[in-house]
């Protein structure tokens, strides 16, 4: 066997640099990263990395910072096996393999100029913030922005400073619900499906945004569809188990498309006939 | 350059011994009561000429079962993209594997371009051979036109009575007859002989299951919500062989592995599975296949519908393996009957 | 003398198995002593009932993870014996030459890891590394290569996969045998120099006279895989009547039952087989005797790690000889033999009681199955090595104890140790307990 | 950092899968200059107290035993289940075949009160346990990968696909194509087939996969005209400690 070395490979990685790490969550590590040699991530929200460590792993996660912070991005490791668990090891100044960004993210020339409609549940928050925030900086692209937000408990709420000056912007709505309240709870308690009859919205001006779990697509849209909002002008970004993150591994594989690739942000009305999609 | 040769029968295993000579042969070889592999080969003697698809195809020397992809050192915070590949010659390669090579081939120059596939497959010679019967009951390259030569080796065997017809399709395999002195140039004579062979295969080789070459691909669209999935499902038992042994399947998985040192060491590609449950399983163990009967639609929907869709191209190559293979016997052939019936009973 | 000892060695190290010193010495009589064994006894016997015979040998070479090969040789033996197969003549030199490779690697683990650290005055190998790095990465080299060999031949060397009732599932191909062959060849160099590491290790003096037991045959070999039970007192057996020497006994406080011959006890083992048939040993390895100065009969039980050298030395060069042999007249591959035959019924069976009798590293091992018209085990019984020699081991003890009196406790601990390694127990096999309900035919 | 300190334990076992380590030849010195072994009694002396890792082989078969592990476990930071015995009960527990009184008397007669032995268990259906080796004998690229995992402090989980899947890759004829069966298709991977490969059918050994498939099986036996009983003896060698019972 000959060993020849390739000067290109998708598989390499970029080193990236931890400026600061901490635990945000009960097993949510936040990371802010800067690319070694100045090199920039130049990336739509939306889009998501393959972080590796060389020797445990590799997972796709996603970009929850803005491109409009621009000097370092920022990840949020939840952790759940091998590579999450030795991320949660890292601290400032630790280096990981980045490659990416990966994927197609939020169409924002598309939504520049309309009213919008954010749905995250659970660690759908993480990704979406990368958009939530372009759009608080740019707020005047933007028509009215609505957040709404859903989570198990109080304590799985991530990012709480920055839910507060959300909360408290006047040209933002916002609304957090839980499924299970703690005493001190003073908000909404329920399924996030309950929030939306009571958002006001002009449908054909708004689009809605939706990042959760798989099990919450299904009624999220039922209820945005009941708004009359155009399924053209429902989003989606989908989870699935992805390896190579350039279309090629087929563990991301959703009928004919690949999540990876085509994905993960995909319109409602392409996808809804995919019958692997939801 | 593109020409037809003759090589004598009597001359066959001194083309081979120089062929061994020049770089790694490798070719059909006996495995067991009824199983052929692909393996290496010294001599002709350990070739099996006459033999039915091997256990795994071709493809395991074009896309390895274990790959590394990348070497990495963290003191001397190196990362290399790594490529190991030999000189190869792959001989006996039927037209079915043919095709199943092709249709890698297809896939492997997507964008972005994987160096490791297309470098390694540079080194590899293909010759190619032609079946002049049937394998088996399993096979349906007929219905997928696979059971003529249709381009993507170096040198093409057909065999003749008492010799082989060699259909020069590359400038690689013409160097390489330049290198064989007892090859001769084809005559009128044994192209007559190619030409009526060919006639005669039409009659043996017919489609083996009645719906045309077109049809399949509307019939595959119409067919997610077919019983015939629950069917199987229930029978399936996740072997993973069906997909190991196929062609043209070339998901992978990739994971870092690191020397007892714990500084150096690689990231590995290996052949991975759609059949197995972790294949699409995310953390919090959702899974979006999670029955079987989900999971055998996928493989037969990337087959015959997705592919299709995507490079206009069927992903099966007739070769039946996964029906030969099938411990369950999940039979391809039947499946696609079954769903002719049972789509058309629909409409 | 008014002494007074208390020796309680909880868990013996560096031996294979659970066992418990217990020496008490009161104003100089000695009140107590003896090997306890606390292993967990594992019922092998029991578990094998029901059990198709061609299923015995992947159950028993559970038994022990260091002689496996041995107990599968021994468990086949029997398997074939009680069906009236007779193995072809192939078959029967590639398990000749398991074996080989079987005693020469548990001697190697023995000699190196097990028995050299007491003679070097260290705990463990481990701090060899760094005082003795070229003998630690020797050994660790040499029982690589055993186990390479046995990769190839068997499949691996703990549980062997290939090596059935009715032969082998794979035999080895031409390149399989040199492969084999030129890791002999190599590893010669390196037995060179453990002959020389065993001609500077000093072994403590002692002497018991006992009743030494192993295979004896009439042929010229080195008796291990075949012949009768023989004695140096004189008796020859054949094997089916084993239960006449082995004669086990149960004792409260070991759950390995013990044995007694012809005398109070006896030893079986490296020393048994080098004082009955150390004429018939490979020539180099009696040469290797003789620099070693050993000479038949030995009583002194400390230089059973001596003799293993010795039949290391045998034992490479017979493997050689015999893998010489494969590789002029070549292997019919044909042999191999297809796991289910037993389920498609090719090899006929028939009911009857078989004994296997091998010479495992640690001594004479015998397996005995009762069958039944079907081919289903009724009964089993194994009579492991180390279960013949404790009983000797105690009486041994019992003699050191007095003569090393004037010694300091830990010296006397550290000797009873050794003793009882000397005889490379094997604990894990010899846990087995059996009322005797066979019935001889 | 200090390097991980390890202790082996055994219980009952053939202690073939410690040995599976000492086999690991030259590479025995390159995992010792990653850990500090220190407590190895098949071949060692030392003895201690204080370690990080325990890798335990052997099933729990006595009282005595089940006091043992768990003083074990307290001690601990990690401990890995080391070989079938430890990891799924093993071949000991074909014991939990019989009725236990009934084995007890066959295999002691009269001094069956000597001894206490209780059902069969694995080390998770008794403690925690956080990594497993599985295989009888483990299999060293299996137990290397394994340790690489438990001394970073990161899980580890042994892929849940079954046998047949390398057997495939070894492009071993499948003893199915045979007429004999083989357990391979409802056994956990991992072993590399080894045992195919040597020419045998697989046992089981490893444990079987999450989801076999019992329907399935039964048909595939059907179809080949095999005796369920070949399959149910085989699986009763190895996969009969974790039958019906829950992990701790
Ligand atoms: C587009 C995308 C964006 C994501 N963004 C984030 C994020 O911002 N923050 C975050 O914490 N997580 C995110 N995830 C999930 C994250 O990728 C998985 O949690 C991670 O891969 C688990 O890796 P592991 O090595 O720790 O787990 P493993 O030890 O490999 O396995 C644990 C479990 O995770 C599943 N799993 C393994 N690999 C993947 C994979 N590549 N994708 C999904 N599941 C997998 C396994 O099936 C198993 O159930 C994202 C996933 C995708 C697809
Ligand atoms: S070979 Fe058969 S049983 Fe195995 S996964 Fe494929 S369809 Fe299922
Ligand atoms: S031999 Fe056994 S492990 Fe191999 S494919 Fe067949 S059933 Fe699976
Ligand atoms: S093939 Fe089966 S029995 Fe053999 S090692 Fe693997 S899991 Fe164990």
């Amino acid at each position: 066997m000959e060993r020849a070395v390739l000067l290109k490979s998708p598989y390499l990685t970029y080193e990236g640099k931890i400026l600061s790490a901490k635990m945000i969550g009960k097993e949510e590590k936040y990371f802010k990263i800067v690319l070694k040699g100045g090199r920039l991530l130049d990336f739509e929200p939306g889009q998501f990395l393959m972080v590796a460590i060389p020797g445990v792993g590799e997972a796709p996660v996603s970009i929850s910072s803005s491109p409009s912070q621009v000097g370092y991005f920022e990840l949020v490791v939840r952790k759940v096996g091998t590579l999450t668990s030795a991320m949660h090891k890292l601290e400032e100044g630790d280096q990981v393999g980045i490659r990416g960004p990966m994927g197609v993210g939020f169409p924002i020339q598309i939504l520049e100029g309309s009213d919008l409609l954010f749905v995250a549940g659970g660690l759908g928050i993480i990704p979406l913030r990368s958009l939530i925030n372009y759009a608080i900086d740019n707020r005047r692209d933007f028509g009215k922005v609505s957040i709404l937000l859903g989570c198990k408990t109080p304590e799985n709420l991530l990012f709480n400073d920055e839910l507060d000056t959300w909360g408290k912007r006047l040209d933002v709505n916002f609304s957090c619900i839980v499924d299970r309240a703690a005493p001190d709870w003073k908000g909404n308690v329920g399924l996030i499906t309950s929030l939306i009859p009571g958002v006001n919205l002009d449908s054909e001006r708004t689009f809605a945004i939706v990042v959760g779990p798989p099990i919450m697509y299904k009624f999220v849209i039922a209820e945005l569809l009941k708004k009359k909002i155009p399924e053209s002008q429902i989003y989606v970004s989908l989870e699935r188990h992805m390896k190579c993150g350039i279309g090629y591994c087929g563990h991301c594989q959703m009928g004919g498309i690949y999540c990876c690739k085509n994905g993960p942000v995909f319109q409602y009305s392409k996808i809804k006939n995919n019958i692997e999609a939801f | 350059m593109e020409q037809y040769v003759v090589l004598n029968k009597n001359d066959f295993d001194d083309f081979i011994d120089i062929l061994a000579k020049l770089q790694k042969l490798v070719a059909p070889v006996k495995r067991g009561e009824k199983n052929y592999a692909f393996d290496e080969v010294t001599s002709s003697s350990e070739i099996a000429l006459k033999y039915i698809p091997t256990i795994l195809p071709p493809k395991k020397y074009f896309l390895p079962q274990n790959e590394t992809l990348v070497e990495y050192n963290k003191k001397q915070n190196k990362r290399e993209g790594t490529l190991y590949s030999e000189p190869l010659t792959i001989f006996g390669v039927h037209t079915c594997d043919l095709a199943g090579i092709q249709c890698l081939n297809i896939v492997f120059s997507d964008r972005p371009m994987d160096a490791n596939y297309n470098l390694r497959k540079k080194k590899i010679l293909v010759i190619g051979l032609e079946c002049n019967e049937y394998c088996d009951e399993y096979a349906s390259c007929a219905l997928m036109h696979n059971q003529y030569p249709n381009g993507g080796y170096d040198l093409f065997f057909t065999e003749l009575e008492n010799k082989f017809i060699i259909h020069v399709n590359t400038l690689s395999g013409e160097e390489l007859i330049k290198k064989m002195g007892m090859i001769k140039p084809a005559s009128e004579e044994d192209m007559k002989g190619l030409e009526q062979l060919r006639i005669k295969k039409r009659k043996i080789f017919k489609p083996e299951i009645d719906i045309s070459y077109s049809n399949l691909h509307p019939l595959f669209e119409k067919s997610f919500n077919n019983d015939v999935w629950n069917d199987i499902g229930n029978r399936c038992l996740s072997c993973t062989n069906c997909t190991n042994v196929c062609p043209t399947c070339y998901c992978y998985d990739m994971g870092y592995d690191t020397d007892l040192d714990m500084n150096s060491g690689s990231l590995i590609r290996k052949w991975d599975s759609c059949q197995s449950r972790p294949f699409a399983t995310v953390a919090g163990g959702e899974s979006f296949r999670p029955e079987r009967a989900a999971r055998q639609r996928h493989r037969y929907m990337r087959k015959f519908n997705y592919a299709f869709d995507k490079y206009n191209r069927y992903f099966c190559t007739g070769c039946g393996r996964c029906s030969r293979t099938c411990m369950a016997k999940i039979n391809l052939k039947e499946t696609i009957n079954t769903l002719i019936k049972t789509v058309k009973a629909e409409k | 003398m008014s002494r007074t000892v208390k020796v309680d060695v909880q868990y013996l190290t560096r031996i294979e198995g659970h066992g418990n010193i217990v020496v008490n010495v009161r104003n100089g009589k000695l009140e107590e002593c003896k090997l306890d064994i606390v292993e967990s006894p594992r019922f092998f016997e029991g578990m094998l009932r029901g059990r198709s015979i061609f299923e015995a040998q992947h159950i028993t070479s559970r038994i022990c993870g260091i002689c496996a090969c041995a107990h599968s040789l021994a468990s086949i033996q029997a398997a074939e014996d009680a069906i009236g197969f007779v193995p072809s003549e192939q078959t029967k030199k590639l398990r000749k030459l398991l074996l080989d490779i079987e005693i020469l690697d548990s001697h190697l683990l023995h000699t190196y890891f097990l028995a050299s650290p007491d003679l070097l005055g260290v705990k463990s190998f481990v701090p060899l590394i760094d005082t003795h790095g070229t003998l630690v990465r020797r050994a660790l080299r040499m029982k690589k290569a055993c186990n390479d060999i046995c990769e190839i031949l068997v499949g691996r060397h703990i549980h062997p996969i290939s090596c059935i009732v009715g032969g082998f599932t794979k035999i080895p191909r031409e390149n399989d045998i040199e492969t084999i062959l030129n890791i002999l060849y190599e590893m010669r160099n390196d037995m060179d120099a453990t002959v020389e590491l065993a001609k500077t290790l000093k072994f403590p003096d002692f002497t018991r006279e006992t009743e030494y037991i192993a295979l004896v045959n009439d042929t010229d070999g080195y008796p291990m895989i075949e012949g009768d039970i023989g004695s140096t007192d004189g008796m020859r057996i054949n094997k089916h009547e084993y239960r006449k020497v082995t004669n086990e006994f149960v004792v409260r406080h070991s759950s390995t039952k013990h044995a007694k011959a012809s005398r109070e006890s006896y030893m079986v083992g490296a020393l048994a087989r080098f004082n009955l048939n150390s004429d018939k040993l490979h020539p180099k390895a009696k040469m290797v005797a003789g620099e070693l100065g050993m000479k038949p009969p030995i009583f002194n039980p400390f230089l059973i790690t001596a003799v293993q050298v010795i039949e290391s030395v045998h034992c490479l060069e017979e493997a050689i000889k015999i893998l010489e042999e494969l590789q002029r007249k070549g292997t019919d591959q044909k042999e191999a033999v297809i796991v289910g035959i037993n389920e498609k019924n090719t090899i006929p069976v028939r009911a009857g009681v078989g004994v296997g009798a091998v010479e495992a590293p640690r001594g004479t091992l015998f397996h005995c199955y009762e069958v039944d018209g079907t081919g289903k085990i009724i009964n089993a019984d194994c009579v492991i090595p180390t279960s013949q020699n404790i009983n000797n081991i105690e009486r041994d003890m019992r003699k050191l104890v007095p003569e090393i009196l004037d010694k300091p406790d830990e010296e006397i601990t550290l000797m009873m140790e050794m003793l009882v390694r000397a005889y490379d127990p094997c604990i894990s096999c010899s846990t087995h307990f059996l009322d005797v309900k066979f019935i001889d035919k | 950092m200090r390097k991980k300190r390890i202790a082996f334990f055994d219980f009952t076992s053939c202690e073939g899968c410690q040995l599976q380590v000492a086999n690991l030849g030259e590479v025995l010195l390159d995992v010792l200059d990653i850990v500090d072994v220190v407590m190895f009694r098949e071949v060692m002396s030392e003895k201690t107290e204080d370690y990080d890792i325990a890798v335990v082989e052997g099933s729990i078969t006595t009282p005595h035993d089940v006091e043992r592990i768990k003083e074990i476990r307290k001690k601990a930071k990690v401990l890995i289940a080391f070989g079938s015995c430890a990891a799924i009960g093993g071949i000991n527990g074909m014991k939990n075949n019989f009725d236990l009184d009934e084995i007890k008397k066959y295999v002691y007669g009269k001094n069956a009160g000597y001894f206490e032995t209780i059902k069969t268990s694995a080390l998770d259906q008794v403690v925690k346990v956080d990594y497993y080796v599985y295989g009888c004998p483990i299999y060293p690229p299996d137990f290397l990968k394994v340790l690489k995992h438990a001394i970073q402090d990161i899980p580890y989980t042994t892929k849940d696909v079954a046998v047949c899947a390398e057997c495939k890759l070894n492009e071993n004829e499948c003893m199915y194509d045979k007429g004999i069966a083989c357990l391979g298709p409802v056994t956990k991977g991992g072993c590399n087939s080894w045992c195919i490969n040597s020419g045998n059918i697989c046992y089981g050994c490893r444990g079987m996969v999450k989801e076999p498939v019992k329907n399935g099986c039964m048909e595939v036996l059907n179809k080949y005209n095999i005796p369920v009983e070949w399959i149910t003896s085989k699986f009763n060698m190895y996969n009969k400690t974790l039958e019906s019972e829950d992990k701790k």
